[in-house]
């Protein structure tokens, strides 16, 4: 990344070859099986991507995972067709956003959050989407199934990591991740008197 | 004031019918999905919302909805009973209100519609990122890598000349196993069974006539060519043979004169 | 190729986005017609697969269309064998010894010895691993095909020929002519009079 540009080395030219023929983004572990016991990777792919950091293309990494694409800011010459790819209800997006926000999590949890039952249609395509996989079961009675998010995810909506999803932290310390009876518990220690809840009484 | 009084007077209110309630009822994911736009309507912070404001004007939707002669799903109606109960306690002086108080209650409401509210905009906010496939490609003609699978076969000399040994082994004739057993032939065992009979002048066990300390295979064999012997010995008449009943201990006697055995 | 690295251009840079993301191989008029009445597409294309030349990926022009390709000397890393050790199975392994010790030997001779059929995929998988070779034809009614083992075959397993196979009396010297089923019946066989006898004499 010193920008020596000009001859770039061996390794640097062997880790751009395998991702660029690659069809899928590539670990770390999967570069080293392709290029044998190569002196750094991660090394090597900090100086390429900052080498691609200004251009058309660039290389990013997406939950440990290694691709090119083309610059965000290059979208109004390739959108050729304005069709989403994956043009997703409402629904889907909301529970899509739960289980990334949440996971992992169980429907019913997911459930309680949008006030409605959870259509078998809508984790099925999440999932058919490859964004969404089952992650093991929560070890309650019933030990339901618990929904998580997958590196395609991460890869689809050009996140580093989960840390990256947007709002996560004021998110996280607004509470507003936490379940509702436990904000409760929380709230009724501080007592409710003070909120604006009962102040509106004289508005009509 | 009943519930259904309740909703007649917040259908015939002021609240001119905006556009949310020309909506057709279909449109909204449940009950909770209603209340947070209309709560949006409020156009102020959700922080700052008036749950009682958003109890009139959802009953108020309830009682429209209805009007126009929709279906109702049961999932609004339940809701619509319980924001009536809300209101109703929430208009209730202090000291007349039920455990739980309508302040938890209204708090609780508030709570879910925050967070449905933090994660629809989370959603959209996911939806409106730079999505590979949309906004970014990969490469359009990647060459592929191709893995190709190699299996390296392993097998170690032994592994080799003990297969044979046991293809050997396996197919070979096994008269010669039969030979390396331990056994009593029957002419030692007529031997033996006739010398000791001699001295025993009175019924005696079959296995005491066996070698001290046999077991395992030779004993088995000791066993059964003394048994051989003994019929031997009997057809000689040198023996006479008592078994009490099948399976049952098998007990033998020197067959000499009565007359010897007193002299001795 | 003047190497003005750094900051590529705009036209640059969508030149690289458009050729990346194509399916297939652009034109010059294909390139004007997405980027727009552009300055000099060219002589931006002469630049970009200037830049690229020493890469890992290149810029090439084949019948008045380009595309990017990796590298002609990174070919090697796009295909790679993943080496996989296996066990030889039990069948492959005395299938093997018997040819080793008989051959040249046809299939139905192998079955003789062995006393049990033999899968022709036991046979494909040693010919696979190089072990053992077809070894022309026995003349006898059907001409069965006849296999013998090879070079590989002695390298393999450290043998500077055929005869230094141990024979026979070596192998029953050394235990391993002795029966399996023989001996664990030896051995069952003492256990169960040793119990007998602690029995009898508790019984008297």
């Amino acid at each position: 990344m010193t920008g020596g540009e000009g001859e770039p080395d061996d390794l640097l030219r062997a880790l751009e070859a395998a991702l660029f023929a690659s069809t899928e983004p590539l670990t770390v572990a999967q570069l080293r099986q392709l290029l044998g016991e190569a002196p750094d990777i991660p090394a090597g792919l900090r100086a390429l991507s900052g080498h691609y950091a200004g251009r058309g293309v660039n290389l990013v990494e997406r939950g440990g995972r290694w691709h090119f694409q083309t610059a965000a800011d290059m979208a109004h010459l390739l959108r050729r067709d304005r069709e989403e790819p994956r043009k997703l209800s409402r629904a889907g997006m909301e529970t899509l956003a739960i289980i990334a926000y949440h996971e992992p999590v169980s429907r019913a949890e997911i459930e309680a959050i949008r006030g409605v039952q959870v259509a078998k249609g809508t984790l099925d395509v999440l999932m058919e989407a490859g964004w969404i996989r089952p992650a093991g079961r929560k070890e309650v009675p019933g030990r339901p199934l618990l929904y998580a998010t997958t590196a395609e995810f991460l890869t689809h909506f050009g996140l580093s990591s989960r840390r990256d999803l947007p709002g996560l932290e004021d998110l996280r310390a607004a509470g507003l991740l936490d379940p509702v009876d436990l904000a409760m518990e929380g709230m009724l220690e501080r007592t409710v008197t003070e909120s604006s809840l009962e102040n509106d009484e004289g508005d009509d | 004031m009943s519930a259904a009084d309740d909703m007649a007077d917040l259908f015939e209110s002021r609240r001119a019918p905006d556009e949310v309630l020309t909506v057709s009822f279909e449109s909204w994911e449940g009950p909770l999905d209603l209340l947070l736009n209309l709560a949006r309507s409020q156009k102020v912070d959700l922080r700052e919302i008036s749950i009682l404001a958003l109890v009139e004007q959802y009953l108020e939707f309830i009682a429209g909805a209805r009007a126009m002669k929709l279906e109702l799903a049961a999932d609004y109606l339940v809701m619509a009973a319980w924001l009536a109960y809300l209101k109703s306690a929430m208009l209730l002086p202090k000291a007349e209100q039920e455990e739980p108080s309508p302040e938890e209650l209204a708090l609780r409401l508030h709570l879910r519609l925050q967070r449905l509210a933090a994660m629809r905009d989370a959603g959209a906010r996911l939806m409106a990122r730079d999505r590979l496939g949309r906004d970014v490609f990969p490469r359009g003609a990647p060459e592929g890598l191709r893995v190709d699978k190699v299996s390296i076969w392993q097998a170690s000399l032994y592994d080799l000349i003990a297969a044979y040994g046991q293809v050997k082994a396996r197919t070979r004739p096994v008269t010669h196993v039969v030979a390396r057993r331990p056994v009593m032939t029957l002419d030692e065992a007529i031997a033996r069974v006739g010398r000791l009979i001699g001295t025993r002048l009175d019924w005696t066990r079959l296995e005491s006539f066996l070698p001290e300390g046999v077991s395992g295979p030779l004993g088995r064999s000791a066993l059964a060519s003394s048994f051989v012997a003994v019929l031997e010995l009997a057809k000689q008449g040198r023996v006479d043979i008592r078994q009490e009943g099948i399976f049952e201990p098998i007990f033998l006697r020197n067959a000499a004169p009565s007359g010897h055995e007193i002299a001795s």
